[in-house]
């Protein structure tokens, strides 16, 4: 491979990996917008959804087979159910503490995480689940580098799914609550909006796009664990805060740097996937530090 | 106590409990009492968990500062009890120091470290904050595995108990009273700082900026203050938590182990610290007390958490001090 | 200008996004002067206030105080160097007593830090009774004494307002710039705080700033009454050329009569 | 007030009930310490079955000294200080012995506990060079270390006349040790290392080494971790049309690799110890592993199940549950054949023998690649 080549396809690299990111990353942002709440409970469903794409695919893939046929099937229904467990959740644990201290809800995050984890470790005793995506590993070559149809649907669905939240945002009449609520939930109030069911709306979409990720990542990878909300968890909150957080089009843009950054990271010489994470930890200080608002991210208001 | 002499200024860090300074003495005495017989009554497991609680206590009620006084959201603080142990890892192990020679360099390198970190962020709204911070704590996490002189992923092992006065800590109850002081001196840290101009000034930047500067406060400069102060209190916990194992290793130093600190001060409400001590006891008795229910431990503890947190949304030490 | 201006601005340029907040702005307070800034809503008196405070930086001019630049300056800083304000909307720390929120104007002029504090250090006790002493002073002086261990935020409206006060002359001021003292207040509260004002640059020596809409406050107080108009500074003078002023009346006749932001 | 009291009473009533945690002795308590919750639980929950296994046999031909065995678990999360109070409270439990330990660093601070108590303690799974040091006699560590398996996989990979070698490890004690060793073995037979690579744990997406591995295009690739993201790699490794030999470490020496990987796990090497499928006393375990708990063993479960059968011999063999006489059975345990090869110690506790061998991947299950 050319050094041009080895560029290309690390480009083609971060994009898939940016596409995990950002859709994971617009449930927090989206959260986060309504509600202020850093929701650590969001990898989890990212999880869950992994799961129960996998349960559905293991009933279904006698029918449809495990092609993208079986995971698109899975993948919808995941989104409903854990959706609605998204719902469930925020009725449950966050709206009660709605008035409480900002920080507190955090905790019950936290806790919310800590719950599903280990129920689903318990369930699964800690195993780690081959998903059953029967998948070829075909693909286009372009010169050296090599796309498979996998990662071009995987690309496809998850801007599919982007797009399809910014239309619903900007066009549609709960969109545009959110946005409003986003901004003064108690002007809403007054002003006879449904602040409840604009926040119910947030949680149910933005856990159904952890689990289309989740599913979808289950399918394409090959497995699925306990843990694996975790780790993308954490680097969803880092794309989200990139973008600056509460903005959408900020979380996708977000997704995307961080999956460029992981993957040029590894191949900078001098970093190398040792010091990868600590190169984008580094660089993401460093686009707080001079736009201390994230990317995208509205500047602050005025003071006073 | 000057603030109490006529009952006047409500004390801080305690909540509408324990004003009477009487009261408090009792307590304070009753407790103290308890902790000094507490490994002659209950076995060496229980002194064992008893030092890891009160390891605890160091670290939250220094995070407390930063979380519960000064309002700034850390969720890297296991970077600065990363920072206290590494160094006395490194200065005993690769360079010979003996454990005291080597602390105060253990506290010098966390005041540098929250004064690196902390200066240029410090302005950054609290979301913003969150997520330097726990980035900070992950690149600190990962240098440490991945450079020679702090052991890679293995760690430093072999590190000497040190000695005070002729007086060799080894044993695991010695271990026990050398955390029962230092906890003992974080919390009169605490109580004194609350109650300094110092810690009104945390209190006045945390409620409201721009009044705080109005008033000739520089926030920046206090934010930093508490932000390094709680530095310190990690680092002190962090050397004695290397010399009490003997060997340390990055998994000690887990975002999982800032986000624990973090529960435990939140849990027993931010800036109350009688709350922040009980808090820590939770976090860390709680899963031990669990034990016997093996891998649904957690899971338990989680919903207990959850359910603490729904019928006390404001911590459980009552008071409404911590926003 | 003469040394006898404690603040002196010239040329005081400020605009948000475009918008021109204040333009080349003049304007000065003699030492131990009670001057008024007064203008129809949304004419930049509170934009003039951030400026001054080093709440807003404002793209060109100077704002001189006591012979220092204050421009440049973070708003702690200015509060340092002499000046105090308080705010149009009261802003008291919640959930921390009268006294205590007075105790934060001593801030500035005290030093104990952690070390110091966590040693108990006679020095920093020392100073600690301090800055308890000075500013139980002040909430003698506005006249709250007996308030001092509740809660602020519980007080009473025209309660709150002084301890604002108290507070800002906790931080040992020469300028007190207050922004709508008066708003909110019923007439009795009115006539105290006129009194109170006249006694803070009597007794204490401290010159005074004021936005306010209150007219009649305004003129029975004011030695000199300075007026914006859509940040221009379009008259200055004694109360009565204000009053005769043509331009005055026409901005005041040309706004809406509505509540609200300056 | 009121809250105060029953804030005191409760923490009062609690550490009174942890205290009593001895239960009434009618049953020998043995204790397994292994992560049970955390990211690592996945290889801790599979030690303490097979643990379990080891036990019910046992109990099925009537325990140890007329009594039957019980196990105590330890959960140490694979965290230092968590694996201090869960070896504590295996203590205050009066355990007759130990075995467990999987995080090295998460073992490391344990054995000064044991050793204090004078408790046996078979360390099953780590295998941290460290640890050896700090051992005050009483531990023993039935894994072998990296160095006999670097060297295995050295020779073997040379011998396959690959010259150029890529090594990637995910940041453990474990596997980040075997790829250090088995970079300086790999150099000092004259042939190149191209890099060591590193991932994080649960990372799923490995695709940028992957692109790098190609770049270069070394002859081999050696993962040095677990199965779980070692199938991820291998799987995304051939994906990307990387022709070269993949070879694996013993941590994914697990069926469980080729539910991952699939089809790209075929003509994996793996370097191992002669495990439970390749010794034909041992083919029961495996089945009623399955059995028992629905899937495949893995990688250290045949060690955990050989540290409870040891540790049971021992007290056997002693005839009593007095640690010294125990620790002395255990020493002079004399090559005799359990699951995961013969057994005998070196005089600094460790396994004396290195018999790695090597496997191979073939049609879904793993082959003998070198007779």
């Amino acid at each position: 491979m050319t050094a041009f080549d080895v560029v290309m396809q690390q480009i083609v690299n971060g994009l898939v990996l940016g596409s995990f990111y950002a859709l994971v990353a617009l449930g927090y942002t989206m959260i986060f917008g309504v509600i202020k709440l850093l929701n650590f409970a969001h990898g989890d469903l990212y999880m869950v959804g992994g799961f129960v794409g996998f349960l559905v695919l293991s009933a279904i893939s006698g029918i449809t087979g495990g092609g993208w046929t079986g995971v698109a099937i899975s993948m919808f229904l995941s989104m409903i159910a854990v959706g609605c467990l998204g719902v469930v959740i925020e009725r449950v644990a966050y709206h009660p503490m709605l008035r409480a201290p900002r920080l507190s809800i955090l905790i019950t995050a936290l806790a919310v995480s800590l719950v599903l984890q280990n129920t689903v470790l318990s369930i699964t005793h800690g195993q780690y689940t081959a998903f059953g995506a029967d998948f070829g590993f075909g693909g286009v070559n372009l010169g050296n580098v090599f796309i498979t149809y996998n990662q071009m649907i995987l690309v496809g669905i998850a801007a599919f799914l982007m797009i399809g939240l910014e239309v619903f945002v900007s066009r549609t009449q709960y969109g545009r609550a959110m946005r409003a609520v986003a901004i003064d939930k108690d002007m809403c109030q007054l002003m006879g909006i449904n602040v409840s069911g604009v926040i119910a709306v947030t949680f149910l979409i933005g856990s159904a796009l952890a689990a289309a990720a989740g599913t979808l990542a289950g399918a394409y990878y090959g497995s699925v664990w306990y843990f694996m909300g975790f780790l993308i968890g954490l680097k969803a909150f880092t794309a989200a805060v990139i973008g600056g957080i509460g903005s959408i089009p900020g979380a996708m843009l977000g997704g995307l740097i961080l999956g460029f950054l992981e993957a040029f990271g590894t191949q900078l010489p001098g970093i190398g996937s040792e010091w990868k994470d600590v190169f984008s930890f580094a660089v993401l200080i460093l686009v707080l530090v001079f736009k201390p608002t994230g990317l995208l991210g509205k500047s602050e208001q005025e003071r006073m | 106590m000057t603030s109490n002499s006529n009952g006047a200024v409500p004390t801080h860090g305690l909540g509408p409990f324990l004003q009477d300074a009487r009261l408090r003495w009792v307590v304070a005495i009753a407790i103290l009492a308890f902790l000094v017989v507490a490994p002659m009554i209950f076995g060496s497991y229980i002194t064992v968990i008893l030092t890891n609680a009160l390891l605890y206590v160091v670290l939250c009620l220094g995070l407390n500062i930063v979380v519960g006084y000064a309002g700034l959201l850390d969720l890297g603080y296991a970077a600065f009890f990363a920072v206290g142990a590494y160094t006395i890892g490194v200065l005993t192990i690769q360079f010979g120091f003996n454990f005291w020679v080597a602390f105060p360099f253990a506290v010098l390198a966390a005041v540098l470290a929250g004064v690196i970190i902390g200066g240029p962020t410090l302005r950054l709204r609290s979301d913003y904050l969150a997520i330097v911070t726990l980035g900070f704590g992950e690149i600190v996490r990962f240098s440490a595995r991945n450079l020679e002189i702090t052991g890679r992923a293995s760690g430093i092992s072999g590190i000497q108990d040190p000695s005070l006065f002729g007086w060799q800590i080894r044993t695991q109850t010695d271990y026990y009273y050398v955390f029962v002081v230092l906890a003992i001196i974080a919390v009169i840290a605490s109580f004194r700082l609350a109650n300094s101009r110092l810690g009104r000034a945390w209190l006045y930047v945390r409620h409201d900026e721009d009044a705080a500067e109005a008033m000739g406060i520089n926030r920046v400069q206090v934010k930093l203050a508490a932000y390094v102060i709680g530095a310190i209190f990690g680092a002190v916990g962090g050397a004695f938590f290397a010399a009490n194992l003997g060997a340390i290793s990055p998994e000690s130093f887990s975002f999982e182990q800032s986000v624990l600190v973090l529960m435990a001060v939140i849990l027993g409400g931010m800036g109350k610290i009688p709350g922040v001590i009980l808090g820590a006891f939770i976090i860390i008795l709680g899963p031990e007390l669990l034990r016997d229910l093996g891998e649904f431990r957690l899971l338990v503890f989680a919903v207990g958490l959850l359910l603490i947190m729904l019928f006390r949304p404001s911590g459980i030490w009552p008071g409404r001090r911590g926003a | 200008m003469a040394d006898n201006q404690l603040l002196a601005l010239s040329g005081v340029t400020l605009a948000f996004a475009g918008n021109t907040v204040l333009d080349d702005v003049n304007f000065s307070i003699p030492r131990d002067a009670i001057v008024s800034l007064i203008g129809p809503n949304g004419a930049g008196k509170t934009s003039l206030f951030n400026s001054i405070t080093g709440f807003y930086k404002p793209q060109g001019g100077s704002v001189r105080f006591d012979g220092q630049e204050l421009l440049k300056l973070k708003p702690h800083q200015v509060t340092a160097s002499g000046i105090a304000r308080t705010f149009q909307n009261v802003r008291l720390f919640r959930e921390m007593t009268v006294l205590e929120n007075v105790m934060s104007g001593m801030h500035c002029r005290t030093k104990s830090g952690a070390l110091a504090a966590v040693l108990r250090l006679p020095s920093q006790q020392r100073e600690e009774a301090e800055i308890r002493a000075f500013s139980e002073e002040c909430l003698a002086f506005v006249g709250i004494a007996d308030e001092a261990n509740r809660e602020a935020t519980t007080l009473a409206y025209g309660h709150q307002r002084r301890v604002e006060i108290a507070r800002a002359l906790a931080t040992k001021p020469k300028l007190l710039l207050l922004d709508e003292p008066a708003a909110g207040l019923n007439s009795g509260e009115k006539v105290a705080l006129t009194e109170l004002i006249a006694r803070i640059r009597n007794e204490l020596g401290i010159s005074v700033l004021l936005i306010e809409h209150d007219m009649g406050l305004v003129m029975k107080i004011s030695e000199r009454i300075s007026v914006l108009d859509h940040g221009k500074m379009i008259a200055e003078g004694t109360a009565k050329d204000i009053q005769n002023d043509p331009k005055v009346i026409e901005a005041y006749l040309g706004q809406d009569d509505g509540e609200g932001q300056s | 007030m009121q809250t105060l009291k029953l804030l005191t009473a409760a923490g009062l009533i609690g550490l009174a009930a942890m205290g009593s945690g001895a239960i009434a002795q009618e049953t020998m308590q043995i204790g397994v310490q292994v992560p049970t919750t955390g990211s690592e639980a996945t290889y801790g929950q599979d030690m303490i079955n097979a643990v379990q296994i080891a036990v019910d046999e046992i109990n099925a031909e009537g325990g140890l000294l007329g009594q039957q065995v019980s196990l105590v678990t330890g959960d140490t999360a694979c965290d230092p200080q968590q694996s201090v109070n869960a070896a504590s409270r295996l203590v205050s439990a009066n355990v007759v012995g130990v075995v467990g330990g999987y995080c090295s660093g998460a073992t490391l601070p344990t054995l000064q506990i044991y050793g204090d108590a004078n408790i046996p303690f078979i360390i099953a799974a780590a295998n941290s060079t460290q640890l050896i040091p700090e051992n005050p006699g009483n531990a023993f560590m039935i894994n072998s270390t990296g160095a006999d398996q670097a060297a295995k996989a050295v020779e073997f990979l040379s011998a396959q006349g690959a010259a150029t070698l890529t090594i990637v490890n995910q940041g453990d004690a474990y596997s980040q040790d075997l790829a250090t060793l088995a970079s300086e073995d790999w150099t000092a037979a004259g042939n190149e290392v191209v890099s060591i690579e590193t991932v994080n744990k649960g990372e799923q997406d490995y695709s940028a080494i992957v692109t790098k591995i190609r770049s270069t295009n070394p002859d081999a690739v050696f993962w040095t971790a677990y199965y779980a993201d070692g199938g991820l790699l291998i799987r995304q490794l051939r994906q990307s049309g990387y022709q070269g030999i993949i070879a694996v470490g013993d941590g994914s020496n697990s069926p469980q690799l080729f539910d991952i990987a699939g089809q790209a796990a075929e003509g994996v090497f793996a370097f191992s110890n002669p495990t439970a499928d390749f010794l034909p006393q041992a083919a029961s375990f495996t089945e009623t592993y399955q059995e028992d708990y629905g899937n495949a063993p893995g990688p250290y479960a045949p060690l955990a199940y050989d540290g409870m059968k040891l540790l049971g011999w021992a007290i056997a063999e002693a005839g009593s549950t007095d640690a010294d006489a125990i620790i002395e059975v255990l020493r002079s345990a004399d090559g005799q054949e359990w699951l995961a090869g013969p057994i005998s110690f070196t005089d600094v506790n460790t396994l004396a023998r290195s018999n790695f061998i090597v496997l191979k991947g073939e049609g879904g299950a793993w082959t003998r690649a070198d007779e």
